[in-house]
Formats: C-alpha cells, sequence, structure tokens
C-alpha cells in the first residue's frame, strides 16, 4: 500500500519527467512544479492517466505575466487535482512572449476549452490544436490582451475622476 | 314586434358592454387575486384600492405608438387582432343570460340569438379565434411569434376534438344542440339532493371539458404559446400598443365567455335549486337568475386564476400526449358510456 | 465512479406513485396551498406610505459628523479616500487660518470634499478608515435623481447641520474594545 | 370682446406645457408603465426583490413585466453593462415603441461604479439618454421604488406632444437614435 | 431522422434565418439571448433549431466581463473584498469570506474558533439564499410564479440578517482579514433563531409545490442530462456535479472553517438532469440549515476576530488616542501590510461549486495575480452537450438550474 502523499507525488512527477522538472516545491501544502511547454501536455496525460494518482479533474488553468522576466514573461499555471486521493498539484510552465504557443489542453481534458480562451484573451497565449481559440470575454475587435501588465486598467473615457489629488 | 327588436338590439349593446367590462376588470382581479395568491397587495396606486387599473392600461395603451415592424405582412398584422377580438366578442350571441322576462305584456328571451345549433356556433367561433393568434404570429416575422403561433394552432387543433367529444356526451343526454334547452334541461333534482347539473351526470366530461377549456384560451397551465420564458411574449412577441390590447383583451373575453359556456352546460346556467318556487314574479325571476349566473361565471373566472397561479406550465409535446393519448380515448369511452347509459334506460 | 466519502445519499426519486401519476393528487394539494395564501395577511410594505426600520449600521448615505463645539471633525488625511475601491472620494486640502478653530477642529481640514454618489458603492470602507471620527455613513438612502450632476455631493450636503444633528453613537460600538 | 382667455395652468417650457387631455393621459400612463427589465447583475436580484412579495411592484402596475421591448414603457437598465453589452442595450431601446423611458439603476449602470476597467461602459448615458438615476450597489427596493415614482412623476407632467418636438428630436439625434 | 445528424454546414440558415424543414438540411436560428427573459440579459446562445428541438448550440458570453482579475491587480487585499462581493451575487458572503480565507492561508494566520463557526452561519445562510434563486427560477421558468414569490420571502429573511450582520442586503463586504469587522448583535441571535425556527415550513411548503407535482416532474426529469464521467470532465463542481452522482464537496474533502465539526450528509442525484439539481439544492438548504443550528447552539465564545495587529485593524478608541494604533491604523488602510510573496490556491464550497482563489502575491501592496476559479464559468460550456436534441423549454429549464451568475460567469 503506497501513501499518495506530495512525496510519492513528487517522485512520479520527477521520474516522468526527468530534466524537464526545472522547478519543484511545496509551497502551503500543495506541491508546486515547473515544466516546459514541450513537456506539460505529456506530464498531464501522465498524471491524469496515473492508475495510482488518477489526477483526471482539471480544477483550473490560468496565464500569468511576468514582464521583467526576460524570456519567460509569460506563463500557464494548470491546477490538478486527483478527487480519489484527494491530493492536488499545481504546474507551470513558462516562455517568451514572442513565442507564445502552448500545446492544447483541451485532448485531455474538455473543461479547458473555456479556460484556454480565457488565457488567450487575457494574455495572448496561442494554444495551438485548440478547436476554436478565440476572444471569449472581451469583444472580437479589441487589439490588445488586456491583462498583460503594460496595459491599464482604467476606461480612457471616466470623466468624473480628478486624479491629481493624491496622485491616483 | 318592435319590442322585440328594440330589445334584442339594447341586449346586443348591455352584452357587448359587460362583456368588454367583465374582460376590463377581469385583468384587474386577475393582478389582484395573483397578489393575493402571493401574498402580496396587487395594484392599489390607481384609484381607490387600484380600481382604476384596467382604465390606466387602456389609456396607455390607446396613446402608445402604434408599432408595425418593417418585415411583417401590414395588412394580416392588423387583421389577426381583429379577429382574435370579434370572434372573442361574438361567441356571447348564443348564451342564454337567464329566464325570459316579460316587458309590455311580451316574453321575451333574453338571449340575442336561439340558434338550434347552439353549441356548434360556440366551437366554431371558438375555432376561427385562433387564426387571430395563427395569423398574428405568422405575419410578424419574428421566430417566437412564428413557434407561438405555430404552439398555439397545433394546441387549439389537439383539444378542441376532446373539447367537442366530451360536449357530444351532453348533447346525447339532452337531444338538443341548443343552448336553452340544455339549460333548461337542468331543473329539479338529481338523486334527490343533487341539484339536476349535467355535472353530476357527467362528472368526467365536465373534467375534461374544464381541461380542454383551460387550454382552449390558453389559460396556464396550457399557455406554452405566450410563455414568457421561453418565447418572450410568444405570437404577440411584436405587437405594441391597443393591437396588444386586443389580444389580451380577447384572452379575457374568451375566458368569460368559456366560464359562461361551463356555467350553462355543466352548472346549469341561471339554474339554482328553489329559486323558481321562492320566486313568482316572473321579472323577478330573471333577475336572479342573472345574478346566479354570473356568480357561477365569477366562480370559474376566479378557477382560471387560481389554477394559473399555482401549477407550472406543461411542455409542447407533453401537452400534445396529454391531449391525443390522454383526453380523447378518455373522452371516447365517456361519450361510448353515456351511450350506453342512454340505451339502458330506454329499455327500463 | 467511487465514492468520494461516506457521507451521501442519493435525493431523488424519480419513480411517481399511481396517485402522482393521474396529476388530480399534486394539482389539489398546491391548490390548496395557494388558496390558504389567498386569505393570510399580506406581507407587502406599502412604500412609500410604509417605512421599514433599518438597521443602525446600515450602509447608507454619508456625512461628515462636527463636534460638539460644532467644528468639523474631518482632517483631510485622505484615507477614506485611498480606502475608497470605487475612487468616488475627491478632497482638497487646505490649512486652518486664524479665526477657524470654532469651525475645524484640526489645523487642515477639507475646503472642498465630494463624494459621487453614483460612484459609490455604499461598502463602509471610509468609514473604517477614518481616524478621526469624521465620516460616517448613515441609515439614510441617498435619493434617485434625473441629473447626473446632482450626485456629486459635496460639503454643503455632506456635512451635518448643528440643529439636525446625526446620531451616530450606535454605529461603532463593535469597535470601540469594551 | 378683448378678454383673452387665460391659458391653464401648465408647465411652462415647450413639451412640458400640460394641459387636461395630456393630465389624464399622464395618469394612465403613470399608472401602468410596464417595465423591461434589462437585468444583468447584482441589481437584476434586488429588482426580483423589489417585485416579490415584500415590496411587491405591482401596486403601481408594473407588475406585467413585457420582455419584448414593443410593449414596454419602462426601460430598467440595472447591473453592468460592459462595452460587448452595448450596442445590445441601444438596440434594445431603439425597439422600445414611444413613449419611453430609461431608469438607469445602480451604480453600474449609472456610472460604472467600482468597474472603472477598459471593458466597462462607464454609464449607460453614453449609448442611451437616461430619465432617473438610482444610486447604490446595489440599491434598496426602496430606492429602485423612489426612482419609478419619479419616473411616474415625470410621465404623469408630459405633454402629449413633448416626443414630436425638435428639442426631443435634437436629443434622439445626439444619440444617433434613429 | 437520421440524416439530419450528418448535415455538414448550417451557415446557409445562420445567413438567410430562413427556416426550411428539415429534410433540405437547414435549420432554423435562433438567438436565445443577450436579453431573452430567461437568460436575464446577460449573454448569448445561438440555437439551430429544428421545430422545436435544438440541433446545436453556440455560445457567446462576455457581456458583462468587468475584468475582476485586473481589478485585483490594481486594489490593496482589504479592497478586494467588496470586488468579490459582485462575483456570485446570490452568496456574497461566501466568495468574501472565500477570500478572506485565501489572504489568511497566506499569512498563516490563526483564526478563533469562534470566527470560524460565525463564518459558518454567514456563509450557510448565503448558500440557502443561492439555492432559493435557483430553485424558485427553476419554478418561474416552468411557469409556476407562485412558489417563487413564496420562497423569495425567506431570502427577504436572508437580507435582514446579513443588514444586522454587516449592513446591507446584497453585497455585504462581509467580514475582514481576520474575522469579522463586529459581532453578531442582539437582534440578529433574535432574527437568526426566528428564522431557524420557521424556515423549515416555508420550505417544506415549496417542496410541496413543485417536487411531487407530475406536471413539474414531466418537465424537469430526463431535461438536461449529464453523467458523471461527462460532468467530471467538463470540470463541474458543486450540486451540479452532485446531481450527476459524484459526491465531491470542498467543505467535506478539504474541510476549511472547521467544518469538520459539522455532520451533514452529501445530497445526490443520480442522472444529472435538472430534477436531480432541483433535489439536491432542495436537500442542501435541509442540511445547511442543520449546519446553522449546529453552529449556532455551539458558538464558542472569544474573539470575532484573531489577532492580527499588522493585518486587522485596531479598535477604533484606540487608533484616536493612541499612537501606535494610529500608525498600525494607516498602514493597514493604505495596503501597506507586510504580505508575504508566494502562491497560494484556497477554494471554498461556493453555492455554484468549488470557488477557488489563485492568489500570487509578490510581497507588494496588491496582489500580483489574483485569479478566480468560477464555477459558473467552467460548467456552463457543457451546455451545448446538455441540451443537444433536446426541446426549447427544456433548454431554457437546463439553463436556469445550472444556474448560471453572470457575475461569475464572465468575471
Amino acid at each position: 500500500m503506497i501513501t499518495i502523499d506530495n512525496n510519492y507525488l513528487k517522485e512520479q512527477i520527477a521520474s516522468h519527467l526527468g530534466k524537464q522538472l526545472l522547478h519543484c516545491e511545496e509551497t502551503y501544502g500543495m506541491l508546486c512544479v515547473e515544466t516546459t511547454k514541450e513537456s506539460i501536455i505529456s506530464l498531464l496525460q501522465f498524471l491524469k492517466e496515473h492508475s495510482e494518482l488518477q489526477m483526471s479533474f482539471l480544477t483550473t488553468m490560468c496565464g500569468i505575466h511576468y514582464p521583467d522576466n526576460k524570456g519567460k514573461e509569460l506563463g500557464v499555471t494548470y491546477h490538478l487535482h486527483s478527487l480519489v486521493n484527494n491530493i492536488r498539484v499545481r504546474i507551470k510552465i513558462f516562455f517568451s512572449e514572442h513565442d507564445c504557443v502552448v500545446p492544447t489542453a483541451t485532448t485531455l481534458f474538455d473543461t479547458a476549452n473555456w479556460m484556454e480562451r480565457e488565457a488567450f484573451d487575457f494574455y495572448g497565449i496561442k494554444f495551438e490544436g485548440h478547436p476554436n481559440l478565440k476572444r471569449i470575454l472581451n469583444v472580437d475587435h479589441m487589439n490588445y490582451h488586456p491583462l498583460r501588465k503594460e496595459y491599464p486598467l482604467e476606461d480612457a473615457t471616466r470623466t468624473d475622476k480628478d486624479d491629481h489629488f493624491f496622485g491616483r | 314586434m318592435e319590442v322585440e327588436l328594440i330589445f334584442k338590439i339594447s341586449l346586443v349593446i348591455v352584452m357587448f358592454a359587460i362583456s368588454l367590462g367583465i374582460a376590463a376588470y377581469a385583468t384587474y382581479g386577475e393582478r389582484k387575486f395573483a397578489a393575493w395568491f402571493q401574498d402580496r397587495m396587487g395594484p392599489s396606486n390607481a384609484g381607490p384600492w387600484g380600481l382604476l387599473q384596467p382604465i390606466a392600461d387602456g389609456g396607455k395603451m390607446f396613446f402608445k405608438e402604434d408599432f408595425i415592424p418593417a418585415a411583417s405582412e401590414k395588412f394580416l398584422f392588423i387583421l389577426a387582432p381583429c379577429i382574435a377580438m370579434l370572434t372573442a366578442l361574438m361567441t356571447s350571441a348564443v348564451i342564454p343570460w337567464t329566464t325570459n322576462v316579460v316587458i309590455m305584456g311580451q316574453i321575451l328571451s333574453v338571449q340575442v340569438a336561439d340558434l338550434d345549433i347552439g353549441i356548434l356556433y360556440v366551437l366554431g367561433f371558438v375555432s376561427i379565434g385562433v387564426y387571430g393568434i395563427m395569423i398574428g404570429g405568422w405575419s410578424s416575422n419574428n421566430k417566437y411569434s412564428l413557434m407561438g403561433a405555430v404552439r398555439a394552432s397545433s394546441q387549439m387543433i389537439s383539444y378542441e376534438l376532446a373539447m367537442g367529444l366530451s360536449l357530444l356526451a351532453i348533447i346525447i343526454m339532452t337531444g338538443s344542440l341548443g343552448l336553452r334547452e340544455i339549460v333548461d334541461g337542468q331543473t329539479g333534482s338529481f338523486l334527490g339532493f343533487l341539484p339536476n347539473w349535467n355535472v353530476f351526470k357527467q362528472p368526467l366530461g365536465f373534467l375534461l371539458f374544464l381541461i380542454c377549456a383551460f387550454a382552449e384560451t390558453n389559460r396556464a397551465p396550457f399557455d406554452l404559446p405566450e410563455c414568457e420564458t421561453e418565447l418572450v411574449g410568444g405570437y404577440h412577441t411584436e405587437y405594441s400598443s391597443m393591437k396588444l390590447g386586443f389580444f389580451l383583451f380577447a384572452e379575457y373575453i374568451n375566458m368569460f365567455i368559456s366560464s359562461a359556456v361551463i356555467a350553462t352546460v355543466y352548472f346549469g346556467g341561471y339554474h339554482f335549486p328553489y329559486l323558481n318556487r321562492m320566486i313568482s314574479d316572473p321579472n323577478m325571476l330573471a333577475a336572479a337568475g342573472f345574478a346566479v349566473f354570473f356568480a357561477k361565471i365569477f366562480f370559474f373566472l376566479f378557477l382560471y386564476m387560481w389554477v394559473r397561479w399555482t401549477l407550472p406550465r406543461f411542455r409542447y409535446d407533453q401537452l400534445m400526449h396529454l391531449g391525443w393519448k390522454t383526453l380523447i380515448p378518455v373522452a371516447v369511452i365517456n361519450l361510448l358510456l353515456t351511450g350506453a347509459v342512454m340505451i339502458l334506460k330506454d329499455y327500463l | 465512479m467511487q465514492s468520494l466519502t461516506n457521507r451521501s445519499k442519493i435525493v431523488s426519486n424519480k419513480k411517481m406513485t399511481f396517485s402522482e401519476r393521474i396529476y388530480l393528487v399534486a394539482i389539489i394539494k398546491g391548490m390548496f396551498i395557494t388558496i390558504q395564501h389567498f386569505f393570510k395577511k399580506k406581507v407587502t410594505l406599502d412604500y412609500p406610505k410604509m417605512k421599514k426600520p433599518v438597521v443602525a449600521n446600515y450602509r447608507g448615505q454619508h456625512i461628515l459628523k462636527r463636534d460638539d463645539q460644532g467644528a468639523e471633525r474631518c482632517t483631510a488625511c485622505g484615507l477614506c479616500a485611498v480606502a475608497c475601491p470605487a475612487e468616488a472620494i475627491t478632497m482638497v486640502a487646505a490649512e486652518r487660518i486664524k479665526g477657524e478653530e470654532n469651525l475645524y477642529r484640526e489645523e487642515k481640514y477639507a475646503s472642498m470634499y465630494e463624494i459621487n454618489m453614483l460612484r459609490c458603492i455604499f461598502c463602509g470602507l471610509c468609514e473604517e478608515a477614518c481616524p478621526k471620527e469624521a465620516i460616517f455613513l448613515t441609515d439614510m438612502i441617498v435619493s434617485p435623481d434625473q441629473q447626473r450632476d446632482k450626485f456629486i455631493y459635496g460639503k454643503d450636503i455632506l456635512v451635518e447641520k448643528m440643529d439636525k444633528r446625526y446620531d451616530t453613537s450606535k454605529r461603532q460600538t463593535h469597535l470601540l474594545e469594551k | 370682446m378683448t378678454n383673452i382667455v387665460k391659458s391653464p395652468p401648465g408647465y411652462e417650457g415647450p413639451g412640458f406645457f400640460a394641459t387636461s387631455a395630456s393630465k389624464v393621459v399622464g395618469m394612465a400612463r403613470a399608472n401602468s408603465l410596464w417595465p423591461l427589465p434589462f437585468a444583468t447583475s447584482c441589481c437584476g436580484i434586488e429588482f426580483m426583490a423589489t417585485m416579490a412579495s415584500d415590496y411587491d411592484l405591482s401596486r403601481f402596475g408594473m407588475e406585467r413585466l413585457s420582455f419584448s421591448p414593443r410593449q414596454a414603457d419602462l426601460l430598467m437598465v440595472m447591473g453592468t453593462i460592459a462595452k460587448k453589452m452595448g450596442p445590445v442595450l441601444k438596440q434594445v431601446y431603439e425597439q422600445m415603441a414611444e413613449p419611453r423611458w430609461v431608469i438607469a439603476v445602480g451604480a453600474c449602470a449609472s456610472s460604472g461604479g467600482i468597474f472603472d476597467t477598459y471593458s466597462v461602459l462607464q454609464g449607460i448615458d453614453k449609448i442611451i439618454p437616461v430619465d432617473v438615476y438610482v444610486p447604490g450597489c446595489p440599491p434598496r427596493p426602496e430606492q429602485i421604488l423612489d426612482g419609478i415614482m419619479q419616473i411616474q412623476d415625470l410621465a404623469r407632467n408630459e405633454d402629449l406632444r413633448r416626443r414630436n418636438q425638435p428639442e426631443y428630436q435634437a436629443l434622439m439625434e445626439s444619440y444617433d437614435i434613429k | 431522422m437520421n440524416d439530419i445528424a450528418n448535415i455538414p454546414n448550417n451557415n446557409k440558415a445562420a445567413k438567410g434565418g430562413d427556416s426550411k424543414d428539415s429534410i433540405s438540411g437547414e435549420y432554423t436560428t435562433l438567438n436565445l439571448g443577450p436579453t431573452h427573459p430567461a437568460t436575464h440579459g446577460i449573454f448569448q446562445n445561438v440555437l439551430q433549431m429544428d421545430g422545436e428541438r435544438i440541433h446545436s448550440t453556440e455560445q457567446t458570453i462576455g457581456y458583462i466581463h468587468r475584468a475582476f482579475e485586473k481589478l485585483a491587480e490594481r486594489r490593496p487585499y482589504n479592497q478586494i473584498t467588496p470586488i468579490t462581493d459582485r462575483l456570485n451575487y446570490c452568496s456574497s458572503p461566501i466568495n468574501n469570506i472565500g477570500w478572506q480565507l485565501t489572504v489568511e492561508k497566506l499569512i498563516q494566520a490563526d483564526i478563533p474558533k469562534r470566527v470560524d463557526y460565525m463564518r459558518v452561519i454567514i456563509m450557510e445562510l448565503a448558500r440557502i439564499a443561492d439555492h432559493i434563486i435557483c430553485n424558485s427560477v427553476i419554478g418561474v421558468d416552468t411557469g409556476a410564479m407562485t412558489g417563487f414569490l413564496y420562497i423569495f420571502q425567506w431570502r427577504e429573511k436572508i437580507y435582514e440578517l446579513y443588514e444586522e450582520a454587516c449592513g446591507t442586503r446584497l453585497t455585504t463586504n462581509v467580514g475582514r482579514i481576520g474575522g469579522f469587522e463586529r459581532d453578531f448583535s442582539p437582534t440578529f441571535h433574535t432574527k437568526l433563531k426566528k428564522f431557524l425556527k420557521d424556515f423549515p415550513q416555508g420550505l417544506q411548503e415549496f417542496s410541496d409545490l413543485l417536487e411531487r407535482n407530475r406536471i413539474f416532474m414531466d418537465r424537469v426529469i430526463n431535461c438536461g442530462p449529464i453523467s458523471a464521467e461527462r460532468a467530471l470532465d467538463y470540470g463541474f463542481t458543486g450540486p451540479n456535479l452532485r446531481a450527476a452522482g459524484v459526491d465531491y464537496d470542498v467543505r467535506v474533502m478539504n474541510p476549511y472553517c472547521s467544518y469538520n465539526d459539522f455532520d451533514f450528509t452529501i445530497p445526490l442525484g443520480t442522472q444529472g438532469d435538472t430534477y436531480d439539481r432541483f433535489m439536491v439544492r432542495q436537500q442542501e438548504m435541509w442540511e445547511s440549515l442543520k449546519i446553522i443550528k449546529a453552529a449556532y447552539e455551539n458558538l464558542p465564545e472569544g474573539k470575532y476576530h484573531a489577532d492580527l495587529p499588522d493585518f486587522y485593524l485596531p479598535p477604533k478608541d484606540q487608533v484616536y488616542n493612541n499612537m501606535e494604533a494610529l500608525i498600525y491604523h494607516f498602514k493597514i488602510v493604505m495596503g501597506e501590510m507586510k504580505m508575504p510573496a508566494g502562491e497560494v490556491y484556497h477554494s471554498v464550497e461556493g453555492g455554484n461549486g468549488e470557488l477557488g482563489y489563485y492568489l500570487v502575491s509578490d510581497g507588494g501592496r496588491t496582489p500580483y495575480r489574483l485569479h478566480f476559479r468560477r464555477p459558473c464559468f467552467i460548467y456552463y460550456q457543457a451546455y451545448p452537450e446538455m441540451i443537444k436534441g433536446a426541446l426549447l423549454s427544456d433548454a431554457i429549464l437546463t439553463m436556469s438550474s445550472m444556474n448560471v451568475i453572470a457575475g461569475e460567469l464572465d468575471a
């Protein structure tokens, strides 16, 4: 009888990824793994189809932007959950914003569909092989990806705010 | 002769006014009763207790912009509410309102037209009424309207059959198609303690007729042609101003008429046990009969509302299943039983 | 799917009994329920003739308090504006000059203080942020209006009038240490 | 015969001069405002509360919600209108038959509220004319009712011809409607 | 009928919009939304219809996209609570408290038992309020308006309780990082007691009106079913997943707020259809009531907030009189708290399922990234599959029984 805990999970992931395991730590009780975008799908598939782990539930995924992290500006974070073993793992990949093409996870999880569209909408991350990669929340003709750090939050048409008080 | 002519004309006018008035106040009643069923207060700001609410609604609708969608068939678009209103108003012509009155020595029947085929007339006009909805829905050139129209027409056609079959049982029993005769066949008592009303002889038939009447008037739980959460407004989605008003009005007039028909056919119309023994003066008796008849009508109007604010509605296919697979077979059985009883009666 | 916990219970029963199949029983039961309500006392609040009492800590329109001598308490520190998630508060600070001690309690005061009531979400963070007991939310309700400009409430509306003082003693009792 | 009959008391200004015929119609309109609830978010839930038994919108003759814009008199915009939703809202307004009123319920519809973001329209008055603004996030049902009563006042005092006046046409043109 | 399935293209119908019958292979395009009464004005489904039967669906969402995640990157931690209110506005307190729990996890705060229990009470009230909306709207969409108005009166009572607890009705902004801003007032106690006593009757009455009424049952049974496997693949959580027969509940699997102190069952459905969803929610209200009772009866004594001078505002009278408290006060309000850098994911059982907060902090004044796992957003993508081949009425009911809340859907 194997106890399925973070250590076991870590071993399994390490043995699967080998050198592709870039970083691994346990924060706030959750294992956090960083890998490359080339091996992300095989890792997700491995975890999903693993007979013991059965991490078959994609809790959420989202993009993230670190503009100062040259060559690794954009990232995608996946949260997997094994309902049977009640254990979670966070998997992160980072890549350059000039080459933001990531293989899609829709082949493994149907639920990834809209999450990837959302990540595309917000960060412009292109998911290769996605059946319908277009904007989901914003209007189609929007010409930028609003959640990237360089874009402002505010709407330029707001008229009732005087910014020079308090330097807002 | 002249007296009769004047009487009939005034009767037409009075009944016309009463129909409209009742329809108008049925909307008020509906809103107030719905509110009471739902722990609310209901209209209260327009006039005392909100009594002027229907007038406010009417006034507003008259002065609302009359909108005809560009894509619609203009002539039919205008015709549709007219048909709906017209047929609704004309149906009441054959209903016997009360016993005969005596004016200037002449015995006059308080019925606009005592047709031999009164029931057929009612059924006929009700089925023309659906054209208003159908044409309205189709000519709007709106998909929701069209779906409403399709639902309305198939629903009407299906439920008319069961309705006709349940009425046939009554016709077999009374041997007449005239409403006056059907009413007058319901005097006296049945089994000694019940009033001799058809409802006690034909309980199943009554239930069938009642259900079909709900369906024919597009009332919940059969209000599919205009059900808000699916079809926005159904057949009247594109209608505004008084044309919409006509549709809504027609619905309430239909309710009123169908309540009158139910009361006439199954609940002894203007008859009430011991009424004609207590009152000897024919005119007084007529007045009392009128009151009794309207009390019965109001009860059914209330029932309509009561049911509407209680039940969820059917789904389209379930409605059809209910109509064709349940109501029609039951109606046929009811008809056969009635026939059998009638034949047995002759032998005994 | 295997069971994840041992606390589950299947609750939906789709088998209908005969009495449920013939519609009528449920219909009559339903109609019985509704007719009971028909004769019940109505719960409706006939607003505006009747008004519902609002709790003491309700988050309605703001006021700027004066102290007991009638001096404005606000010292224009700007915390409320910073704390406002809607960025609805704007103020301009000014130095108190000699002779104004009875008007302003501290040496600095807000010469202009505006809250945009249309932006405001009445979250109460400004009241919580205020270190000077100056701004409070009240149980007064901001009334609707037809012009957008009228919703920028300046000091003329916000600062409490001495003849109509607002009792805030019940509002922050929870924040005081007993 | 130089005696000129005095004009009846009315409201000054073109289109606001209410005569008795207008008054009767205005009263009818005011008591039969059928709302089109354009509820997108939180305020929609508060509208449900306004409609429900405790506050009961039907007292004003308003319980017949008409989801078809043709039949509605009052467009109640409740909740955030994103820029994606803006054209839809405008289209709904254009489809409404005259006379039509608009009430912006809540901070988001009136001004954008806390959502001063790239995707949210900063107040629906940028695309359609608004008659009454109701502040609050979401407003209490009392406030929504206050707003509705203001609309009733507008309806009651409106001249029958107002909608044909050049001022009104100019207003519509400024919003590029029709 | 088989030939309908392999007709390749229905673009023609979409462009022309003219309806022909399915033999010719064209469908009617019906725009359900964004202003359809049943969508409550928030999303659009373009249905390809064959008569009343739905052939395919295309969804458009984002009609009230408000950029919560971007907004959260620009607001200090304590100002994010009011933003979370507007996620799933039917049960704002759960969102508020979920967010506070996330931050408390990040700062590893020690929360007193009383706060946990108070939170449980508020959250379960919110769950009841949320399920009331969903189930009564299912009722309305089947045409039974009256049940909605009966049960809504109880929601009004919950509003009153919220008002007592925090000062407003719907968007509560209840609680602070570390606990509550105030203790339950005496009126809250009396009102809660009254609610606990009377609500069962109201709920029972609502059940009597609908649950075993054949018209209703016919409408909702087999309406929009989804199997457990598909539901999991689509990332369903909460009542909708439980209706499909998977007993996943965050409150039990990853207990927070001392939920493991309470004994409650997880109601399950079998097929994942609308009736299952309705019944699961219905039963969950009973369970929530049980939890509230237990929490209220065992409400421990103590403080209503944790001892967190760096994050929880000092008492007002100290702020007025004590310099140190004033400094802390300023620091907290300005958002200059000592927030540790790190990443944390925390989830609570929201009204619609697992409501997750993925918070990346770089130690700054605002979160570096805050991603909300919005259950609605995730499971609503299964809608086309659930209503394929169903009737229009079923589509409406499926939609309302999935309880798609716009604020949560579009964020």
